[in-house]
C-alpha cells in the first residue's frame, strides 16, 4: 500500500468521523432537550462549541501532563477509528483495519483515558480526580461483559480480528446479533457505559458542572477533547456495528447502523435515572453479565 | 513343690517385691527421704536378685581357701563345687554405686531443703512445662 | 576454568570482598559494588560459555552446573537488573548502616539465583535455592523496623514451607528416579505412575509457587516487598520471584505437557488467574505504594503463572516474555519508589502529594512502567498481554481470560492510584525543598524505561532469546518477527503501524497545540483550580487520597470481607495452644515423670508378645 | 489416684518380672564365662578369692569405675553442698551432737586403732579370704565414723583425705597404665604370680586392692565429714534465727 | 581386627586418662593453682588429636581397633571396641570434650575449690560417655552409664542460685530408674548365657528363651532410653539441660545423650536381633521428636527451649536409625554429628547471652545483638545450621535423612518431619529476633565472652561451615560407620578374633 494514499485515507476517514461524531453529539443534546420538553440548540452547535474552543485567547497552563492530556485522547482516537475497519471491500478506506484486532482496540482504549486522568491529575482538582476514580471503576464494571460477549464472539468465529468478522458476516449475509444474540444483548446492555451515558453518566456528571474530569480543561485543550471524543465515540459504534450487525460496505449504510445504535444509548439515557457508581457496577455485572454467560455457554454448547 | 521351688519363690519374689516396694516408694511418698530410701530399697532388690541368681544348689564360695583346697585336692575339682562368682562380683560394683548415688541422693535432699525448707516432693515444682 | 564458576566466584567472592571493602570506606565499597555487578553483567552476557557443563562429586552426589537458553533468559534479565541496582544503590543506601553486611548479602542472593539458573541437578538447585532465601531473609529484616521481625518470620516461613515442599519433591526423585538430574529426571518421567507425577509435580510448584508469590501462599509477598529497601526489592520483585516462574516454567511444562497431565496445568492456570484478580483487588485499596506495588507484583505473577499453565507455545512464550518484562518494569517501579522515599520521606498516598514537578525524570520513568504494567499499547507491556490473551483465546480458554482481563481492567485502577498518590494531586508546601533524585539513580531507570519503549514496537529484540529458550522447553519452530504478533489462528498485529500511527497523531497535535497554545499560556498553580467557584485558599490543601476507590470497594465488598491472613494466623495459634496445653504433661514433679517411666515399661511388657 | 495407678501399674511389673525370673532355675549351674574365672583365678593368678580375681583382674576395668563413683560420690557431695572443709573445721565445735559418754568415750580410744586394723587386714587379705578393699575401706570408715560420733572436737584434715584419696586413685590408675607402658594391656599382671593362698600372691592384686582400700577408707571418711557439716550448717542456721530473734 | 598396644595412641587411654587426671587433679592443685584449667585441657587435646589419628587409622586400614583389658581377650574380659561406628562418636566427643573445656576455660576463675570440680567433674563425663560407646561390655557399660549419670548429677546442681538441685534429684529419680532397668536386663542376659560381652551375648542370642530375651530387652531399652532422652522417659532432660551451667548444656547435648543414643542402638542393631526393635524406635522417635519439638515451641526459657528442641534432635536420630537401611544409618550418624557440634554452638552461645538472668527468658536477652554481636552471630550461626540452610552442615544431615525416608516412600513422614521441622524455624527464629530487633529490656547487663569462648564458638561454627561447604569431609568416616553398626557378622568376628 501506498503510504502517501494511507495517508490521505487516515485524513479523510478522520475527518468523517469527526463531522459524523460531532453530529452525533448535536442529535444527541437536541433529542434529549425535547425529551426534557425544551427547545435545545441547534444540530450544529457542537461545531460552534468546537470552533470557538480552538479561538480562545489565553490558555490555562497546569503542567506538562495537563498539556498532553488532550493528545492522548486525540491519538487514541484516530487511531482506533483507522484500526476499526469502516467500510468492507474497500481498498481505500482499508487504513490500518488489518494490522490491529480487538484485544488492540480493547486495549488502546485505556490509552487515551489514562492520558486524560493524568493530566486532570496534575492539576489538583480533588474533583477531577473523583471523576476519574469513578470513570476507573466502572471501566471494570462495564468492560467484563463486554469482552465477555467480544470472546464468545472471537471463538465463535474463530477469529480475534474485526475485519475477519466483518467479512464473515458480509459472505455470509448473516449478523452475529443474530446469530449469537446472548453476546448482542450484553455488549448492547454495557453500550451506554461505554459511552459514560444513560444512567452510567456519573463519571461526567453533565448536571454539576464543576466536577468531572475534563473541568480544569478549557479553550484549544478542551477543544481538542471534544474533538477526540466525538472521533472517539464514531470509533466505538463503528466497532460495535461491525462486531455484531454485519459492518458496511459504504458510509451511509454505516451511517445508518451507527445511528441506530446511538438512538438506543440515547434513548436508554433518557429514561434511566442516574447510577451511583456502585449501582453501576452491578447493574453491569447483573443482567449484562448472564447473558455473557449465556453466550459463553452458547458457544461452548454449539 | 519341691524345696528348692519353695526356695525359688521365695528368693525370686521377695527380690522382686523389694524392688516393686522401692518403687512404690519412689513413686508415691511425698517426702524426699523417704523417696531416697525407696531408691536404696530398690537397689536392695535388684542386689538380692544378683545373688539368688549366682548361687548354685549344694556349692560352696568361691575361695580356694587352704582348707578348701585340702578338701577338693585339685584347683579343678574345687573350682566345680563352687558357686558363680560373676554376680557376686558385679554386686559389689553395684552395691558401691548404689551407695554413691544414695549419697548423692542425699546431698541434693539437703540442698533442696536448704532451698525450699520443705521436703515434699509436691512443693518442689519451680521447673515445670 | 568453567566460566560458570566464575560467575558465581564473582558473586560469591564479591560478596564477601564487599563485606571488607564497606568496612573499609563507604566510597572504596561503593566502587566495589558497581564493579562486581558491571564485571558479573559483562561476563554473563559476553563471556559465559553456556554450553559448558561442570559436574562435582561432593557428599555422594553429583552437582551439576550447566546453563541452558530456559534459563540464560532469566540470568539475562538479572544481568540487566545487577549493575543499574547496583548504580541505584550508591546514593539510595547513604546514611544507611552495615552497609557491608547488606552487600555482601545482596550479592549473596544474586548469586544464589544464578546458582539455581545453573544448577543441572535438583539439589544444586535446592542448594542455591536455600542460599538465595536466607541471604534475601536476611536482607528483609536489615532494617530492624518495627514490623521487620514479624515480616521476615512471615517470609522465612513461607519460604520454608515452599522449600520443605521441594525438599520432599527432590528426595522422592532421587529415590524413584535415582539421580538427581533435572533433565534425566523430565526424560524418565513418563515412564512413571500418575501418582508419583502428581505428587513431585504438586510439591515441586508448591516449592516455587511460594517464591512466585501464588495465591494461597502469596501471604509473605506485600510486606516483605514493601518492608525491604527499595533496591533490593526491585531484585527481589524483579528477579527473585522469576526464580519461582522458572520453576513453575520447568515444571509446568515438563511435567504437565510433555507427560500429559494437562489438567493440573489447567489447574496451575487457575491459581494464576485468581491471584492476577484478587492481588490487584487488594493492590488498589492500599494506602502505601511499596504495598500498592507489592501487591501489584503478585497480581502480575499471577498473569505470568496462567499463561505458563495453560502450556501452549503461544502462552509459554508470553508468560517467559512478562516475566522478563516484569522484571524490568517491577524493578523500575520500585526504583520510582525509593527515589520517592528517599526525597520525600514516606511513601504514603495520605502524605504524598503532587511530586511531579519536583521530580519529573522519576515520573517519567514510573509512568512508562506503569503503561507498561497497564499493558496499554504501543509499549511493551502489550504485546505480552495480547500474546497472553490471544493463546488463551485461541486454545479456548475464555473462562481464564476473562478473570485476566478483570485483573487487568482492575489493573488500571492501581496504576493510576499510585501515579495520582505519588506525583499528581495538588501541591504541599512540605513537599517544596524535595529535588530530583541523584542522577545515580534516575539514570538506571530512565534507561530501562527507554528500553521499554523501545521493546513495545519491536518486541523482537527480546523475541529472539524467547524463541530460543522454548526450544528447551520443547516447543520446537517457534517463528517471531521483529514487530508483527501472530496468534494460533493465523490473526496478527503490527506493532509498528499501530506506534507509527499514535505517535504521528500525537507529536502533530502535540506540534500545533504547542504553537498554537503556547503564547498566551498562563501558568497557574495547582491550587487555582476550577471548584465550584470556591477556590482553596493557600491553607487548605484538596487533595483526594483517602478513600480513593470507596465506589469501587463498595460495589466487591464482598471480595474484601474474606482473606487468607486470618485462617493461617488461627492455625497457628491453634497449633500454639495445643502444645501449650500438650506441655503440661512436664508436670514438674519427678515422680509423674517416674510413673511415665513405669507406664512406658507396662506398656512395653504388654506389647512384649509382639516384639520378635 | 496417684496411688491407684502407681500399685496397679507395679503390680502389672512385679507380677509380670516374676514371672519372667521364675523361669529362670534357681540354684542351677548356668557359669559360662565364669567356669574360666574360677579355674583360672587360682591358676594363672595365684588368687585364692576368686571373686577378689574378677573384681580386681578380670573384670578390674569395672572396679575402675566404681572407684571412679565413689570418687565422683564424693567429690559431687563436696560440689552439691558447696560446704568448704577448711569452713568445716572452723565451725566443728558448733557440731550439734551431744557430747557422747564416758564409756562411749573411752571405748573409741581402744576400739579405733582396732577397728582400722581389722580394715586394713581385710583389706591387706582381699586377694585370700572373703572381703577385700571395698570392704576394709568401710570397716576403716566406721572407726573414723566412731571418732567423728565420740569427740566433738575430732576434726579431720581434709588435705590429708584428699591427699590419700588421690594418691590411692592414683595408684591404681597408674598400676593399670604401667601395664601398658610394659608392652602388656592396661591392668594386665606384670608381677609374678606367687604362691597360691600366699599372703604375697596375686600379683597386683594386692596392691590394686590396698589401693582401693586407702581410697573407699578415705574417701567415705570424706563422704561422712561432709555429711556431718551439714546438721553444723542447720545448727549454724538455728543459732542465727535465734540471734535475730533475740535482737 | 588388631589390638594395638601401642604406647601412645590407644583407646585405653580416653578412659584410663581422664580418670587418672581426675584422681591427680586436687594433688595438681595444690602445686600450682592454674594446673586445674591447663592440665585437663592438654589431655583433651591429647585425647581429641589421638581420636583422630586412630580414626584415620581404623578408616584407611578398615580394621576396627580392639583392646583387651587385663591381657583377658573377650568374652573372658572387658575389651573396648574402637571401629568405624564408635570410633566416630567417640571422636566426636573427644574433640567436643576439647571444645568445650576450651570454651570453659576460664570458668569459676576465682573460685578455686569450685572450677577444681567442675574440671574433676567435666573430666568424669567426658570418660564415661566415651567409655559407654567404646565399651564392649554390657555391665562396663552400665558402669560408664553411672559414672556419666552421676557425674551429670553434680554438674546439673552445680549452680547454687538456681533450681539445679531440684533438676538434679529428678534427673537422679529417673536415672536410679535407668540404672535399675539396665541392671535387671544385664542380670536377665546374664542368667541366659553366662556372659556379658556385646559380641558373645550377640553370637549367642538365640540360645536365650525367647520370653526372657523380650523382656530383658524391653528393661535395657527403657533403661537406655532414659539416658537417650526418649519421649515418656525424659522428663528429667528439659531441666537438667536448662539448671546446668552453660557448656554443660553443650556436654549433655553432644556427649551424654549421645552416650545413651548410642547404648540404644547398639542395644538394637548388635546385641538383639529383634526386629520389631526398629519399630520401636521409629514409633518412639516420631514420638520423641513430635511432642518436643512442639513443647519447644512455647517456651519462654532460652535454654529449656534448647533443651526441647534437643530432645526433638534426639527423637529425629532415632527415626532415620529405625530405617535400618544404610542410608538411613548413615542420616542418623550425620545427624548424630549435626546435632553435637550445633548444639553445642547454641548452648554455648545462649549461655552467654544469657549469663546473668537467673531464670534465661528469652524476654531477658533480647536486644542483646548490639552489645555481643559475634556471640550473637553465632547463635544465629546455629539457628541456620539446625533449620538446615545450605552451606551449614544441617542442611546435608537433613537431606541424607529424608533421602532415607523417600528411599522408604515414607511422603506422610516426610511431611510430618518438616512441618516439626517449621515448627522449629519459628521457635528459633522468634528468638533470633528477639535478639537483635527489641529493646533491650536494661535489666540484666550483657556479659561479654572471654577470649577463650569466643574461640571455641568460632571453632565450632568454622566447623560447621566446614562441613556445609565440603560434606566430604565427613561423608566417608560416616558412611563407614553406618555399614559397621549394620554389620553385626563383622562386629562379632572382630572383637573374637584377638
Amino acid at each position: 500500500m501506498n503510504i502517501w494514499n494511507l495517508l490521505l485515507s487516515a485524513i479523510v476517514t478522520t475527518l468523517l468521523g469527526f463531522i459524523i461524531g460531532v453530529t452525533y453529539m448535536g442529535i444527541r443534546r437536541k433529542i434529549v432537550a425535547l425529551a426534557q420538553n425544551r427547545y435545545g440548540p441547534p444540530i450544529y452547535q457542537n461545531f460552534l462549541d468546537i470552533l470557538k474552543f480552538w479561538s480562545k485567547e489565553s490558555n490555562i497552563y497546569h503542567g506538562v501532563m495537563h498539556h498532553l492530556a488532550p493528545l492522548w485522547m486525540i491519538a487514541m482516537a484516530i487511531t482506533i477509528l483507522l484500526i476499526v475497519p469502516t467500510q468492507y471491500g474497500s481498498k481505500f478506506f482499508e487504513n490500518l483495519s488489518f494490522n490491529g484486532d480487538l484485544i488492540l482496540i480493547l486495549y488502546l482504549m485505556p490509552f487515551g483515558q489514562l492520558g486524560m486522568a493524568l493530566g486532570v491529575g496534575q492539576t489538583g482538582n480533588p474533583n477531577s480526580a473523583i471523576g476519574v476514580t469513578r470513570g476507573l471503576s466502572l471501566l471494570v464494571g462495564s468492560e467484563i461483559p463486554f469482552i465477555m460477549a467480544l470472546i464468545a464472539v472471537m471463538i465463535q468465529y474463530h477469529t480475534t480480528s474485526v475485519t475477519d468478522l466483518v467479512r464473515i458476516q458480509q459472505e455470509h449475509h448473516t449478523w452475529i446479533m443474530f446469530s449469537s444474540p446472548f453476546a448482542f444483548l450484553a455488549a448492547l446492555c454495557v453500550l451506554p457505559a461505554m459511552f459514560h451515558a444513560g444512567p452510567y453518566e456519573v463519571i461526567i456528571a453533565p448536571a454539576e458542572l464543576a466536577s468531572g474530569p475534563m473541568s480544569e480543561f478549557g479553550g484549544k485543550y478542551l477543544g481538542t477533547m471534544m474533538s477526540a471524543g466525538s472521533i472517539f465515540m464514531f470509533a466505538k459504534l463503528t466497532l460495535f456495528v461491525d462486531v455484531f450487525m454485519g459492518g458496511s460496505t459504504n458510509w451511509l449504510w454505516l451511517i445508518v447502523k451507527t445511528f441506530t445504535v446511538y438512538l438506543f444509548v440515547i434513548a436508554v439515557g433518557i429514561i434511566m435515572p442516574r447510577l451511583r457508581t456502585e449501582q453501576a457496577i452491578r447493574r453491569l455485572w447483573g443482567w449484562p453479565l448472564v447473558f455473557a454467560i449465556l453466550a459463553f455457554i452458547q458457544v461452548a454448547l454449539f | 513343690m519341691s524345696n528348692l521351688q519353695i526356695l525359688q519363690i521365695t528368693f525370686y519374689g521377695a527380690a522382686i517385691l523389694l524392688i516393686a516396694i522401692g518403687l512404690y516408694a519412689v513413686v508415691t511418698k511425698r517426702n524426699l527421704i523417704k523417696i531416697v530410701l525407696g531408691l536404696s530399697i530398690m537397689d536392695s532388690g535388684v542386689n538380692l536378685l544378683f545373688i539368688t541368681v549366682g548361687y548354685i544348689s549344694h556349692k560352696t564360695a568361691p575361695i580356694f581357701s587352704p582348707s578348701v583346697m585340702a578338701k577338693y585336692k585339685t584347683i579343678h575339682a574345687a573350682a566345680q563345687a563352687m558357686v558363680d562368682p560373676v554376680p557376686q562380683a558385679l554386686v559389689l560394683t553395684a552395691i558401691v554405686i548404689g551407695f554413691g548415688v544414695t549419697a548423692v541422693a542425699l546431698a541434693l535432699v539437703v540442698r533442696l531443703y536448704r532451698h525450699h525448707n520443705t521436703t515434699n516432693i509436691d512443693e518442689i515444682r519451680n521447673l515445670k512445662w | 576454568m568453567n566460566t560458570l564458576v566464575v560467575l558465581l566466584l564473582i558473586l560469591f567472592g564479591g560478596g564477601i570482598i564487599a563485606y571488607f571493602a564497606y568496612n573499609i570506606h563507604k566510597i572504596v565499597g561503593d566502587i566495589w559494588l558497581v564493579l562486581v555487578g558491571f564485571a558479573a553483567s559483562i561476563y554473563y552476557i559476553g563471556y559465559l560459555d553456556v554450553s559448558q557443563v561442570l559436574n562435582i562429586h561432593l557428599a555422594g552426589f553429583v552437582l551439576t552446573l550447566a546453563l541452558n537458553s530456559f534459563s540464560w533468559i532469566f540470568g539475562l534479565l538479572i544481568a540487566v537488573l545487577l549493575p543499574l541496582v547496583a548504580l541505584y544503590s550508591i546514593p539510595y543506601m547513604k546514611g544507611q548502616d552495615r552497609l557491608g553486611w547488606f552487600y555482601m548479602l545482596f550479592l549473596f542472593s544474586v548469586g544464589g539465583m544464578y546458582g539455581i539458573l545453573m544448577a543441572g541437578d535438583w539439589l544444586t538447585l535446592f542448594i542455591f535455592w536455600e542460599i538465595m532465601t536466607w541471604s534475601s531473609y536476611l536482607i528483609v529484616i536489615y532494617r530492624r523496623s518495627e514490623d521487620a521481625p514479624r515480616v521476615g518470620l512471615k517470609y522465612l516461613i513461607f519460604s520454608a514451607i515452599g522449600a520443605y515442599s521441594l525438599l520432599t519433591a527432590i528426595v522422592l526423585i532421587g529415590a524413584n528416579v535415582h539421580s538427581l538430574s533435572i533433565s534425566k529426571f523430565f526424560e524418565v518421567l513418563p515412564m512413571h505412575s500418575l501418582g508419583f507425577k502428581v505428587l513431585v509435580g504438586s510439591l515441586m510448584l508448591i516449592g516455587f509457587g511460594v517464591k512466585a508469590a501464588v495465591m494461597p501462599l502469596h501471604v509473605w509477598a506485600p510486606d516483605a516487598y514493601s518492608t525491604t529497601p527499595m533496591n533490593y526489592t526491585s531484585m527481589f520483585s524483579g528477579a527473585l520471584s522469576k526464580m519461582g516462574i522458572y520453576g513453575i516454567g520447568l515444571i509446568v511444562i515438563n511435567l504437565y505437557y510433555h507427560s500429559g497431565i494437562s489438567l493440573a496445568g489447567e489447574i496451575v492456570a487457575w491459581f494464576g488467574a485468581i491471584t492476577a484478580v484478587l492481588a490487584t483487588y487488594y493492590a488498589l485499596i492500599q494506602k502505601d505504594a511499596k504495598r500498592l506495588m507489592a501487591w501489584s507484583s503478585v497480581a502480575q505473577l499471577g498473569y505470568i503463572v496462567a499463561g505458563l499453565g495453560i502450556g501452549t507455545k503461544l502462552s509459554v512464550f508470553a508468560g517467559i516474555y512478562l516475566a522478563v518484562l516484569h522484571g524490568l518494569f517491577k524493578a523500575n517501579l520500585f526504583m520510582a519508589i525509593g527515589a520517592v522515599e528517599r526525597q520525600a520521606g514516606t511513601t504514603n498516598f495520605s502524605e504524598l502529594r503532587a511530586l511531579i514537578r519536583k521530580m519529573p525524570w522519576t515520573f517519567f520513568s514510573a509512568l512508562i512502567s506503569v503503561i507498561v504494567l497497564a499493558g496499554i499499547p504501543p509499549l511493551s507491556g502489550f504485546v505480552g498481554k495480547w500474546m497472553l490473551y490471544e493463546s488463551m483465546i485461541t486454545s479456548g480458554h475464555y473462562v481464564i481470560v476473562v478473570f485476566l482481563f478483570l485483573a487487568s481492567v482492575a489493573g488500571f485502577l492501581y496504576a493510576f492510584r499510585f501515579l495520582f498518590g505519588v506525583f499528581l494531586g495538588q501541591e504541599e508546601k512540605e513537599f517544596e525543598h524535595v529535588k530530583e533524585a541523584n542522577p545515580f539513580m534516575t539514570v538506571p531507570m530512565l534507561l530501562i524505561a527507554l528500553f521499554l519503549i523501545v521493546l513495545g514496537t519491536f518486541p523482537g529484540i527480546m523475541f529472539k532469546y524467547i524463541a530460543r529458550s522454548m526450544a528447551d522447553l520443547g516447543f520446537y519452530g517457534v517463528t517471531y518477527k521483529m514487530s508483527v504478533l501472530t496468534n494460533d489462528w493465523g490473526q496478527s498485529i503490527n506493532m509498528q503501524y499501530i506506534a507509527a500511527s499514535l505517535v504521528i497523531v500525537f507529536v502533530l497535535f502535540l506540534i500545533v497545540l504547542t504553537w498554537v497554545a503556547y503564547k498566551n499560556s498562563r501558568n497557574v498553580t495547582t491550587k487555582d483550580i476550577h471548584t465550584s467557584g470556591e477556590p482553596p485558599s493557600e491553607e487548605d490543601n484538596y487533595h483526594f487520597s483517602e478513600n480513593f476507590y470507596r465506589p469501587f470497594q463498595r460495589a466487591f465488598a464482598f471480595v474484601y470481607k474474606y482473606a487468607i491472613t486470618p485462617v493461617y494466623n488461627e492455625f497457628a495459634r491453634g497449633i500454639e495452644d495445643f502444645f501449650q496445653y500438650v506441655r503440661r504433661l512436664y508436670t514438674g514433679n519427678a515422680q509423674t515423670y517416674a510413673l511415665y517411666v513405669l507406664l512406658f515399661l507396662a506398656i512395653l511388657f504388654l506389647i512384649a508378645k509382639n516384639i520378635h | 489416684m496417684k496411688k491407684a495407678i502407681a500399685i496397679i501399674l507395679l503390680a502389672f511389673i512385679a507380677v509380670e518380672l516374676f514371672v519372667v525370673f521364675y523361669k529362670i532355675p534357681f540354684g542351677a549351674d548356668r557359669m559360662n564365662v565364669a567356669r574360666f574365672y574360677l579355674e583360672n583365678s587360682p591358676k594363672k593368678l595365684g588368687v585364692a578369692n576368686a571373686v577378689t580375681a574378677i573384681v580386681v583382674n578380670f573384670r578390674g576395668f569395672d572396679t575402675l569405675g566404681e572407684v571412679t563413683v565413689l570418687f565422683l560420690a564424693s567429690t559431687a557431695l563436696g560440689s552439691i553442698l558447696f560446704r568448704r572443709r577448711e569452713i568445716h573445721t572452723r565451725l566443728s565445735h558448733l557440731r550439734t551432737s551431744v557430747e557422747a559418754s564416758v564409756i562411749v568415750r573411752i571405748a573409741g580410744r581402744f576400739l579405733v586403732p582396732l577397728i582400722i586394723l581389722l580394715g586394713a587386714y581385710v583389706f591387706i587379705h582381699g586377694h585370700l579370704t572373703p572381703g577385700g578393699g571395698f570392704q576394709g575401706g568401710v570397716i576403716i570408715a566406721t572407726g573414723f565414723l566412731f571418732l567423728l560420733l565420740a569427740y566433738r572436737k575430732f576434726t579431720i584434715e581434709h588435705r590429708t583425705i584428699t591427699f590419700v584419696e588421690s594418691l590411692a586413685g592414683i595408684t591404681f590408675a597408674g598400676i593399670g597404665l604401667i601395664g601398658i607402658f610394659l608392652g602388656k594391656t592396661f591392668l594386665e599382671n606384670f608381677l609374678p604370680a606367687g604362691k597360691l593362698n600366699d599372703l604375697l600372691s596375686g600379683g597386683i592384686i594386692p596392691l590394686i586392692y590396698i589401693a582401693i582400700g586407702f581410697k573407699v577408707a578415705a574417701e567415705l571418711t570424706g563422704i561422712l565429714d561432709t555429711v556431718l557439716s551439714i546438721s553444723i550448717d542447720v545448727k549454724q542456721k538455728e543459732i542465727e534465727s535465734q540471734t535475730e530473734k533475740n535482737e | 581386627m588388631v589390638a594395638t598396644n601401642h604406647i601412645l595412641v590407644t583407646p585405653i587411654y580416653f578412659i584410663a586418662l581422664p580418670l587418672f587426671f581426675a584422681f591427680l587433679l586436687p594433688l595438681l592443685g595444690k602445686i600450682y593453682k592454674s594446673f586445674i584449667r591447663i592440665v585437663p585441657g592438654l589431655m583433651f587435646a591429647y585425647l581429641a588429636w589421638m581420636a583422630v589419628v586412630l580414626l584415620l587409622y581404623v578408616y584407611k586400614t578398615g580394621n576396627p581397633v580392639i583392646v583387651k583389658i587385663a591381657g583377658w581377650a573377650p568374652p573372658i574380659g572387658i575389651d573396648l571396641v574402637f571401629d568405624q561406628f564408635t570410633g566416630f562418636i567417640a571422636t566426636v566427643i573427644a574433640i567436643l570434650g576439647f571444645l568445650v573445656w576450651m570454651y570453659s576455660y576460664l570458668f569459676k576463675k576465682v573460685e578455686f575449690d569450685n572450677a577444681l570440680k567442675y574440671f574433676l567433674l567435666l573430666m568424669l563425663i567426658y570418660a564415661g560417655s566415651i567409655g559407654v560407646v567404646i565399651t564392649g561390655d554390657l555391665f562396663n557399660q552400665f558402669v560408664f552409664l553411672e559414672i556419666t549419670g552421676i557425674s551429670a548429677y553434680a554438674l546439673t546442681a552445680f549452680y547454687r542460685g538456681r533450681d539445679g538441685a531440684e533438676a538434679a534429684f529428678k534427673y537422679l529419680l529417673i536415672g536410679s530408674f535407668a540404672s535399675t532397668f539396665v541392671l535387671l536386663g544385664i542380670l536377665l542376659i546374664y542368667t541366659q548365657l553366662g556372659t556379658l560381652n556385646m559380641a558373645d551375648i550377640a553370637r549367642n542370642i538365640d540360645k536365650m528363651d525367647p520370653t526372657i530375651k523380650v523382656i530383658a530387652f524391653i528393661l535395657l531399652f527403657t533403661g537406655f532410653g532414659i539416658e537417650a532422652e526418649m519421649f515418656p522417659l525424659n522428663g528429667w532432660a528439659p531441666d537438667a539441660y536448662s539448671q546446668s551451667p552453660g557448656p554443660i548444656g553443650a556436654v549433655f547435648a553432644s556427649m551424654t545423650s549421645k552416650a545413651g543414643l548410642y547404648a540404644l542402638i547398639r542395644l538394637s542393631f548388635t546385641i538383639f536381633d529383634f526386629s520389631s526393635a526398629n519399630e520401636l524406635l521409629f514409633i518412639m522417635g516420631i514420638l520423641t521428636l513430635v511432642f518436643a519439638e512442639g513443647i519447644a515451641l512455647r517456651q519462654e526459657k532460652i535454654k529449656r527451649m534448647l533443651a526441647y528442641s534437643s530432645i526433638g534432635q534426639i527423637g529425629l536420630i532415632m527415626i532415620a536409625f529405625s530405617f535400618n537401611t544404610y542410608l538411613g544409618v548413615f542420616a542418623g550418624i550425620f545427624l548424630m554429628l549435626n546435632h553435637a557440634l550445633v548444639k553445642s554452638l547454641l548452648f554455648f552461645s545462649a549461655s552467654f547471652l544469657a549469663y546473668n538472668s537467673p531464670h534465661k527468658y528469652i524476654k531477658d536477652i533480647q536486644g542483646f545483638a548490639r552489645y555481643m554481636p559475634v556471640t550473637a552471630l553465632m547463635f544465629g550461626i546455629g539457628v541456620f545450621a539446625i533449620i538446615g540452610f545450605p552451606p551449614f552442615s544441617g542442611f546435608w544431615s537433613k537431606f541424607y535423612l529424608l533421602s532415607a525416608m523417600a528411599e522408604k516412600n515414607f511422603v506422610i513422614l516426610i511431611i510430618l518431619v518438616l512441618s516439626v521441622s517449621l515448627i522449629e524455624l519459628v521457635y528459633y527464629f522468634r528468638v533470633l529476633h528477639k535478639l537483635y530487633f527489641a529493646e533491650p529490656t536494661g535489666e540484666y547487663q550483657p556479659h561479654t565472652p572471654r577470649w577463650n569462648a569466643m574461640l571455641a564458638m568460632v571453632l565450632l561454627a568454622l566447623i560447621i561451615i566446614a562441613i556445609g561447604v565440603y560434606p566430604d569431609l565427613v561423608t566417608g568416616f560416616i558412611g563407614k560407620a553406618a555399614h559397621a553398626i549394620m554389620d553385626k557378622t563383622t562386629y562379632i568376628n572382630s572383637v573374637f578374633s584377638i
